[in-house]
């Protein structure tokens, strides 16, 4: 891998989510391979976990599809080996399963971190992970040149934006409204707020829950975000095609045009901005 | 009260996603002010109500068949008489008038027996909150009579058809509800599970159980019993009845659902029990870590029981603390034993138990019964917290027993005469 | 407790085959020494195992949202939390506990609403004693859930095929087993109804709910209650409620079930309602004189309503006297008022209460809800007997819920999600 | 009628017992009638009540037959005016159809015993109504010259007994054991000892419950019993007779031999008797 997660946000920046393995692993490798080809910028790629309690009923239903075909930790870094992309990977898991992995009488956390970097993930990202918990997964992360991304809800701020905004690396996940995933088509108030909120905070900001289209992509970026993270919109569409027994090659090529779509709107939205003043 | 306590031991801890740390920071400082500081007189409230509405102090009634079987002295907390038929509806009472304090405008719940979205159900409705719970569709099966209640009581159950549809399904769907509404919302945990400060708030709300059978104890025989046991599902009955007698010397037993077998079904995903304290290891779900049924991967394994309240993957991390310390002894007693334990309740003292309470009863019998392994020796005083009444389990006791030979079971024919 | 009355009035006495006289002699000793002179102390154990067993006392609590709907204080006396959900067990186990004291060795009772059976049931299983229950095969099929408990606690069930297989028809029944069996077997009668001294006996055990009334009022409020209802079948419940107040200055309602209508088919012996007390005739049925459903001729009329627990053709003769005497008043709550009244306590207090309750919030309604007719003014406070809870009835509510078009109902298609 | 209750039990009795209308009227009529030509002593004629509770199975059945034909008080007189029999009769009922007939404005009782004096009933006998109840009955009996019966069971006795005896006319209905009527094939030690309770008391005691067979009737007279009461085992018969679609005669013809063999039965019964002594 060539790019950083550091470099990734140089220009507004298109970050998808996928499940990895859903619906198996040969068809997951070509839909994320599709995505990087359509432009991602970095990719967020599910590890499944059984209990995904911030993920809506799309997103969960892929991680079931990916636990069914026989998904495990361990065939999740086999999945990213085998990855074809110059993209960099950012993991997005449960605490549960870094906690449990490894042999039993390491250190717990330490072996996933280690067995991530080696595969050449370079962030993670841990929904049930609040900072408060986060001191160990931290160390770990520091230690083997992880970046740690937390996420920014409508409803974080004062003190614990405070404390979460010194911990971050990488970026920040901003969540573009309350709830769980799920592709939605409107814009959420909550998202200026969130990012007005953020102004000062010298770390790249990339927005996610609900985006489904370019023109949702153009106006967040306009509305001051540095990078759209797009799952929901992106996992219906290997539902659909898994439903329908689609050709896994026809139904990469949607998500390599609805990829393209995102990105440009990204790219599209930056022209909105109001230029800062003096530059 | 005591303090308001996030971790316990290593266990503990606030595992939840960003968006609900605001709410669950609000919900700490309403838990200290109220909870523990008695603020606007909210313990007071809540005293009055869970005595007015709820039936409190229950009795602790000397089980006189039971003495002569076990010869010792056998007494039984009764909290199948609380309003509504267990002891959930101390916490959800507490919880549903917490959230009024806080000004939230709407009660969500999951349930898995259905007990916890009755409780809460009643208690919205006493306090007239709209109210949604949330339940497996194959709870829902299960516990048909108690999803009428709660439709009954105006709320809105909404079936959760995810996973095998039992109560670590329900949780995580009520998370999600949560994370979208937490502005207006409260959501009452049924146990003593979740993230800070729920099982410290819950355990709590329940520890009025072990406070009456403290003074009932000393009035009824003069000195503290010598062991309490409760079934423990998540633990809130169990805690609830524990919690005021850490410091003293008594005997604690935690007894889980046993299932058909303690052995585990790796490949399925599958454990034919749900006794996480007897076996389960260090992990992290619905918002803490604690001791949960899991695979070698760190995936939350189904469990299973006889009885729809103990069929949990997870346990409240205070008790599994108090397992570690040697505080606190786990047993597990399996789906044969908890009903003949329960047709041995119903027919000799005149008490249909919960299903799962059946299973602090079959303790007794396993190590005291006259086939009883001796593995524990009785104290001269027993508490038994009955948890719960079995009304919400008739039909399940009836397939069930028709299932199997058991040979206490009054014959099943004559139920349809 | 008072003297032991025989007659009331007109009313009462011992209108029983001869074979039972003796029975019935024997008995009207052992009340007098056991109830009355609380001789070996028969009182003090009573009054320990309602409370350790039974649990009480019930407690008498507000109902928050029913008094802003009428404008003045209700409070609910709160039998429905007793052991078993209802009043029926202050009765059963004063009964079962004089047999044990008289050396009887078997318990029968007759059932209607399965309340009666269930808590005789229980008593006889926590005194161990064997215990046989005879009910109509029409209330069998009406209250499957209190069978099986019945069953659950070692309790023969047997079905009465005679007539219409309602609760009059399993009086005579359990009459004649007494008959032959009158010399071991004590017969539990479930209300205030029979030869004497059951009417008085009976009144007594449950006056403590009357006691219970008069000093948590003044605990709660500082005086007496301005009024006093209760539902009205044979009128346990009833006369229990009001039996320490009758010399004080409290209206008593006696609510009766008005069934689908108060007009009479005597071509058919039926009459749509059980309303004894408020269009019965003086007549003699199951050992007393009393006011009774009856045709021209003395036939007895069979009852109707859609609470099993009212369906009965008699009423208690002391209620009866108390009628006449204008000491009581009567009112009769039809069927779809029962119901509306059933969903309204269910959702607006979170008491889920059995359909015979409903009738006493229903007589609520009709005179002081918002389309009242006004007929009654009610006082400043006024307490409601919660005679018991509905869990027994969900089939029954859903099934008479859905025959009809009630505004306050919940949907019912989603109770079957 | 010229044969009185005081006379029947000259010799040991036969009493039959028949509810009115049992299943029909005209039917009814042949049986009981039928009885009398049998050698019925004194006919016990069921007035049927909706809850009789001293009855078992057998009998009850019988009243709902007969209520379902039509049966009422006052056709229960007409039922007795249309019977041609020279036998006495004896009215059972229950007490509730006593106190409910005639006008509402009169005397409740009073117009039950004129009517059934008036269509020549001599005597009334009433299962649940005790001694202790009866003084308004027994008023009007009186009054109008009927015998009031009562029943003494096995479990009667003592000042009881004593004070029924003072009131008893015509005969006791000395109940041959516990429970209710109903045809059994033994009998009972509780039968002598009854009869042993009585003697001394100067009034015919005819024995009921569950005598079925001549060689019954023989022992129940043998062991000191003035006549015997058969119901169940007669209503047996009409049942049969009813289930079957049995012609009226046919059944009428059994009714009469079980007659002839129970009054047979009974006047054996009187010779195995052991002598009083000085006789
Ligand atoms: C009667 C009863 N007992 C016990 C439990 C288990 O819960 P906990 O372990 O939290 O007390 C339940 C749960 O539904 C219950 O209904
Ligand atoms: C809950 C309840 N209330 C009232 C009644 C009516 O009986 P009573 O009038 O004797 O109180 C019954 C009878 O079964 C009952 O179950």
């Amino acid at each position: 891998m060539t790019v950083t997660l550091a470099d990734a946000f140089d220009e507004p920046a298109f970050v998808p989510y996928l499940a990895a393995g859903d619906p198996d692993f040969e068809s997951s490798l070509s839909y994320v391979e599709a995505l990087a080809a359509g432009g991602a910028d970095v990719i967020e790629l599910g590890l499944p976990f059984s209990e995904p309690i911030a993920e809506g009923p799309t997103i969960q239903q892929a991680i079931v599809r990916s636990l069914e075909s026989g998904m495990t930790p361990e065939r999740y870094f086999e999945f990213v080996e085998a990855l074809e992309v110059d993209v960099p990977l950012v993991c997005m898991t449960y605490y549960n399963l870094i906690y449990q992995f490894g042999p039993e009488d390491t250190d717990p956390v330490r072996p996933f971190v280690e067995r991530a970097a080696e595969v050449g993930i370079e962030g993670v990202v841990v929904p049930d992970l609040p900072a408060e918990e986060a001191d160990r997964l931290g160390g770990y992360c520091d230690e083997y040149g992880l970046d740690l991304i937390f996420i920014v809800a409508p409803t974080t701020a004062g003190d614990r934006l405070d404390r979460m905004m010194e911990r971050v690396s990488g970026y920040v996940y901003v969540q573009a409204r309350l709830g769980v995933t799920g592709a939605r088509s409107d814009l959420s108030d909550q998202t200026e707020e969130t990012l007005a909120r953020l102004e000062g905070h010298d770390v790249p900001k990339a927005v996610g829950f609900g985006i489904s289209t370019g023109e949702h992509a153009e106006a967040v970026v306009a509305a001051g975000a540095d990078g759209v993270i797009v799952g929901s919109a992106l996992v219906d569409i290997v539902a659909e095609g898994h439903e329908t027994g689609e050709e896994t090659e026809r139904t990469a090529g949607k998500l390599r045009s609805l990829a393209a779509e995102l990105k440009a709107g990204a790219l599209a939205g930056k022209e909105r901005r109001p230029r800062p003043e003096g530059t | 009260m005591s303090q308001p306590d996030t971790k316990f031991g290593e266990y503990g801890g606030q595992y939840v996603p960003e968006a609900l740390m605001p709410a669950i920071e609000e919900l700490t400082d309403a838990y200290e002010r109220y909870v523990l500081g008695n603020e606007d007189g909210f313990v007071d409230e809540f005293e009055a109500r869970i005595e007015d509405f709820g039936g409190r102090p229950t009795p602790l009634q000397r089980a006189d068949q039971l003495s002569a079987r076990y010869g010792v002295e056998i007494y039984l907390k009764r909290e199948d008489l609380l309003h509504g038929g267990a002891h959930k509806l101390n916490n959800a009472l507490g919880q549903v008038l917490l959230a009024k304090y806080m000004g939230k405008e709407r009660i969500i719940a999951e349930t898995g027996a259905g007990q916890h979205g009755t409780a809460t159900a009643m208690a919205a409705a006493h306090l007239d909150m709209p109210c949604e719970i949330y339940m497996g569709r194959r709870d829902i099966n299960r516990q048909r009579p108690n999803v009428f209640r709660m439709r009954l009581n105006g709320a809105e159950v909404t079936p959760v058809d995810v996973g095998r549809g039992t109560l670590k399904e329900a949780i995580s769907e009520t998370m999600r509800d949560w994370a979208s509404t937490v502005e207006t919302t409260h959501y009452v945990i049924g146990s003593i599970v979740g993230p800070a400060p729920f099982p410290a708030m819950v355990r709590d709300f329940h520890s009025v159980i072990s406070e009456e059978i403290r003074e009932q104890s000393i009035e009824k025989f003069g000195e503290l019993p010598g062991a309490v046991v409760a079934c423990a599902g998540g633990g809130s009955n169990t805690m609830g009845a524990f919690a005021d007698l850490l410091e003293e010397d008594v005997s604690l037993y935690a007894v889980e659902a046993g299932g058909s077998s303690l052995s585990v079904d790796e490949e399925a995903g599958v454990a034919p029990h749900s006794a996480s304290l007897s076996t389960g290891e260090e992990g992290v779900l619905h918002g803490a870590r604690t001791k949960l049924l899991q695979d070698s991967h760190g995936q939350i394994m189904e469990s299973h029981s006889v009885s729809s309240g103990l069929d949990y993957s997870g346990v409240g991390p205070e008790l599994a603390h108090l397992v570690d310390e040697g505080r606190v002894t786990p047993a597990a007693v399996d789906d044969d034993a908890a009903l003949e334990a329960f047709h041995r309740l119903s027919q000799e003292e005149g008490i249909i138990p919960a299903l799962e309470t059946a299973h602090a009863f079959g303790f007794l019998e396993t190590v005291a019964g006259p086939d009883g392994d001796g593995s524990v020796e009785l104290p001269e005083t027993v508490v038994v917290n009955v948890s719960g009444r079995g009304d919400k389990d008739l039909e399940a006791v009836i397939e069930e027993t028709d299932k199997r030979e058991l040979e206490n079971a009054p014959r099943m024919e004559v139920f349809d005469p």
